[in-house]
């Protein structure tokens, strides 16, 4: 906890690269968390990248339709900042949201239904898989419009704040989102009013071909924060330990009603922006490649090596393998849209 | 009955929304201390606090958002966007978030919030500040549109929007603030989607909203002169929009203007002369003309707007021409 | 002649407009080394330089604002926004700043731009990218909305678009960028404000602009085996409308029906009804009638999206309608 | 010049209040100015005085119509700035514009035409007092839409960048811009692709009745520009000679290729936001009065003291003077604006 504390309350926090091989090497207690939550966290994490590489075979295999976004690659960082969080938190996402979706509680069955445009998805097939919503879950909506997904936080934390409900608004954001007005706009408006709402953006490297690091001049985006007179801080985002720290740190700040903190997680977008881009105009294999050998569940096996044994590991693998067959089936399986409702919950 | 002004009725719809109902707060700029730049919230602050009535930060996008956000967890933002103008600035919270998220969240999320705004000519703001941009909502499923033309109205309407399960634009006219009305001691609700008949006559119909309806009046005064009995029906809302009672008053009158102080190309009455067509065309006598603004920015200067405003003067000259008694286009 | 796809049209109008004038650049996001989402600017950069071809960050209001800025300054920038729903994103630049330099400059200033967007449905994007929204655009003065539906037409209402002294919206439908159609070489300028008959009929005309004239094209195919002679009238740009040529083939046909994949209310379908109501009533057989979205946000499902999407079933069912072969409204 | 530069290069500049009894005092040499440019600023800083005043009677006698936003008591900013600028450089301004176009070169007479809706006025009476361009003086547009100042400038400089031209593009704004999105926007567009122009913010302390420190937590409005990676720095901007030196620095800094500066020059906005402003309402006659006692004009004139021959000041004053009153009556007698135009111009 000291250490995410400590993360938290710095803007200047030493860059991922130079930390040596990660934090969870030097933290032999694993944040405090027990092995529960350890599972739990493996879980979410094994969970997302299950999830998204069934998705993928089945939209290549053209069971799904309309854009796919992969979060392959930066599981780490809804599992880490959701295991921060109470049920009756809420998050928001954006067009790569399948991982927050699942990280904050939402059922696989339903997502899945979403996803292939059935009636029985969360949203009875009008969101699809930039919209998904469950309520019930905490997880209230996916922006596919870059910033969108600040807008609806901070109001979210504006509302906790009004009714003076100790809960806490957390924001899932691209890299790109910096570019965006709003995120000026809702970064500035949450300090000013000491909103409990905690920004993570994930640095992924790119928004679709455009680097990161053409997106402006500072290497780090949580270098934004102090000129919103917030915390800001880097973590490495496919470390879900550091993670973790850091949002525990956030939202305890939030919710204490300290106000906001913006969370940068490092990481890398294992596939193309969408499924079908033509990644080879703008990356090289290489780097992907080299990426990939990084990879955060791998990182999180290692860390736990000590605590937990492999069994423990591959038991929740397979239920989850299960989980992830019953949902597609589920999915597959269940009606079409129901065209009668095609006009309803409009205006 | 009470005799109140325009933004009178304004702001005690607004403080009987927030005393009535602990979900309702309000978002805008000059609304604290200063009590709103058209004095809206006027004491607001001492009355209600400012947690409830949040001056804010020049940010448009950001606070429709917000509200969008607070909405859809339950609370009744009220937003104010200073001049109709700046709803430009705040579009994609209005248009891509609020009005979609019921609709596309499955009914999970509802953004009801009250975004009130002001706009129009007569004050020579200028061309960025005197925009009637209410049209476009229209076209924007998902969100009422609301322009009250009277107090007893704009308290009516006001409590229907706030409690709608649905954003609405609720949009007033900027020389209509200081115009007086009588109010009932309680207003009733007053559902959205009904026009109402301000003066019954026989020739022909004009149907309008907000200071329009005023200048329809006028004009129907002046045609009396010449023995033209003319209708006047206040829309009062333009989603849900009141067809039927436009047709009833033309299986009456056979013949119809519309008018909108919003510049006619692309502006809303050609969706109600679409429909009025389609369902009573059997029932026109001289084709439904429509008195908007002309295709320009609004300029500066008095002779320029005058030029190019849609007022009583063109209102009266459709109406002329709808019967034949002048030539169109003029 | 050279048959070549919709998005090559895009791509060759936008490369000959940097080769001829260099007063000519591009700004949007991915149109660097990606070269377009949808391919409009492959292999741009390599020949014409990143100067000039400039991919950004996610910043569409300062992207169009930028614009403006170096407009004014005798540049001729072309804009892409990647979705239109994202104009919303921009709208402050699009209506507050571009439409109305001119004009309330006093003509010291102008703001010669390209706006190219895309959007439409079918490719099940979901609510928020894929409206079609150029109707809010006829409301905006200063402003020309073209709305090309043939690669021949893409060539020749661009060249005209980058060369006019005022800001255009090019809209491209991004169902259409994979069909193909013969080009002349050279493509001469096509003056906006002309619309064309792509297919002569006797009986009902049916007016649209992009895709829909595909659909009314393919209704068209369809009423033939019934026996029916349609008029499809592809109106090219929208502002200006060609209202001359719809009422020349009203007087033949005497019947109309205007197709847009736009939401049918306060889209600007109303607008072309009305004015074809006051400019030709008496030429009118038969009430005009509307074929467009019914007034919902854009559903993901398929089966929802053909609910309420205007297509060619609904425009071969208005065509009966006009007709009386059918009742409306359905 | 050293001095300028000093405070160019530093976001963290001493806040105006430490900087004990004023620059100039510290400064023999007037910065290197000559006394032709001496008066030349006097002038500039008079004539805005004078306009401001006699546009406020002409409107209080009801020969003025529409809003009215006085820039008294913030003339040492356009005529330090515009000091800096060559004529073929641009500005753009906001809704508070009429110092900016004065300080640019624009003309009395068309000026007060435009602001009296009349032919002659600079667009003819279609713009008004917010929306006065002399293209022929670099005086390229207000906006009043708070932010598009910034827009419009940014825009001219990626032109100047696009032709090779080297030229600079300056943007007044108000403090109330720094909360909009595109403030943001524009800034960060401006730093990473190196555009030469300069964002001046007026701080005057009050956007309308907001206060410029309930905008942000952090005091300073310049310390924003670190995050885009430009430098910022706060000058004094009662003090025609600070402004100038950070001007002088930023525009040089921008025509070099070396990019844009962000300068915040704290001021104090003498008169309400528009005339007829319930001041009362959000300040104290109080802190008007002790603002005013800090007056740009008579910061030159002591500054200058040794320099220049009060017979030098009264004759630019005379004169001045004497122009005014010669533009307000060109103005009066000029004939209304011509309604055959009010359909010209648009499409
Ligand atoms: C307002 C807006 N502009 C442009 C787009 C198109 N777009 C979709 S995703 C994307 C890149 C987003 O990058 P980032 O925010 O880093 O998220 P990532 O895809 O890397 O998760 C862009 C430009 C959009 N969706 N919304
Ligand atoms: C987008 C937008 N929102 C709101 C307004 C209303 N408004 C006009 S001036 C003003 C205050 C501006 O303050 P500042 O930028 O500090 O400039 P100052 O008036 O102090 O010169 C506001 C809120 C506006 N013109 N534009
Ligand atoms: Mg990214
Ligand atoms: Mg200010």
């Amino acid at each position: 906890m000291t250490e995410g504390a400590g993360l938290i309350s710095s803007v200047t926090s030493p860059p991922v690269s130079d930390r040596g091989d990660g934090s969870p090497e030097r933290d032999d207690d694993l944040h405090g968390l027990n092995d529960a939550q350890l599972l739990d966290i493996f879980k979410t994490m094994y969970t997302i990248r299950r999830f998204e590489v069934t998705m993928e075979r089945a939209h290549l295999a053209g069971d799904l339709y309309g854009p796919f976004h992969s979060s392959m690659g930066q599981e780490a960082i809804p599992a880490g900042v959701c295991a921060a969080l109470r049920t009756d938190d809420v998050v928001t996402s954006t067009h790569r949201g399948h991982g927050h979706a699942i990280a904050k509680g939402a059922e696989l069955g339903p997502i899945c239904a979403e996803l292939w445009g059935r009636a029985t998805g969360y949203c009875g097939g009008k969101g699809g898989s930039m919209h998904i919503v469950s309520t019930e879950h905490g997880f209230i909506g996916q922006s596919p419009i870059i910033g969108g997904s600040g807008l609806l936080a901070t109001g979210a934390a504006l509302s906790f704040d009004l009714t003076g409900d100790p809960r806490v608004a957390v924001a899932f954001m691209g890299d790109g989102a910096v570019g965006q007005g709003v995120f000026h706009e809702t970064l500035n408006l949450a300090a000013i009013w000491r909103l409990p709402a905690v920004f993570v953006v994930e640095n992924n490297g790119y928004a679709h071909s455009f680097r990161a690091d053409q997106m402006q001049l500072n290497p780090d985006i949580a270098s934004r924060a102090e000129g919103y007179g917030m915390p800001g801080v880097v973590v490495d985002g496919i470390d879900v330990f550091s993670v973790y720290a850091a949002a525990e740190a956030a939202v305890a700040r939030a919710r204490a009603g300290d106000g906001p903190t913006l969370i940068e997680a490092k990481c890398y977008r294992w596939r193309g922006h969408n499924l079908g881009d033509a990644e080879h105009l703008y990356r090289e294999r290489q780097e992907v490649e080299e990426a990939r050998g990084d990879d955060p569940l791998q990182r999180f096996r290692q860390a736990v090596s000590r605590r937990l044994e492999p069994a423990a590991l591959a038991g929740v693998e397979a239920a989850v393998d299960k989980e992830i067959d019953d949902a597609a089936r589920f999915a597959a399986e269940s009606p079409s849209a129901d065209p009668r409702t095609a006009l309803e919950g409009s205006y | 009955m009470r005799e109140i002004t325009f933004i009178e009725a304004v702001r005690e719809a607004q403080a009987e929304a927030l005393v009535s109902d602990d979900r309702v707060f309000i978002m805008g700029q000059e609304i604290g201390s200063y009590g709103g730049v058209f004095r809206a919230t006027q004491d607001f602050v001492r009355r209600f606090g400012d947690h409830r009535v949040r001056d804010m930060p020049i940010a448009e996008q950001s606070m429709l958002g917000a509200g969008v956000g607070a909405a859809v967890m339950g609370m009744r933002p009220i937003v104010e966007v200073m001049f109709m103008d700046f709803v430009a600035c705040g579009m994609d919270a209005i248009v891509n978030h609020a009005a979609k998220m019921r609709y596309m969240s499955g009914d999970q999320l509802r953004a009801p919030m009250v975004i009130r705004t002001q706009g129009g000519s007569g004050t020579h703001h200028g061309s960025q500040h005197s925009q009637t941009l209410e049209s476009w909502f229209l076209h924007v499923p998902g969100l009422a549109v609301v322009v009250p033309s009277v107090p007893q109205d704009v308290k009516g309407l006001f409590k229907t929007s706030v409690e709608l399960e649905h954003p609405v634009l609720f949009v007033e006219h900027r020389a209509l603030y200081r115009t007086t009305g009588p109010v009932t001691d309680p207003v009733a609700p007053i559902p959205l989607g009904e026009g109402v008949v301000r003066r019954r006559g026989e020739d022909v119909t004009v149907a309008a909203v907000g200071k329009s309806v005023h200048q329809a009046l006028a004009a129907a005064l002046e045609l009396e002169e010449e023995g033209v009995s003319v209708e006047v029906i206040d829309l009062r809302t333009l989603v849900p929009m009141d067809v039927e009672i436009v047709l009833e008053s033309l299986s009456r009158t056979h013949r119809l203007v519309v008018a909108h102080e919003a510049v006619e190309r692309g502006g809303w009455a050609g969706e109600l002369v679409a429909r009025v067509v389609a369902e009573g065309f059997d029932e026109l006598d001289a084709p439904p003309l429509r008195a908007g603004s002309k295709a320009t920015p609004i300029p500066f200067a008095r002779e320029l707007e005058a030029a190019m405003i849609s007022d009583e003067r063109l209102i009266a000259r459709r109406i002329r021409e709808s019967l034949d008694l002048a030539e169109y286009p003029a």
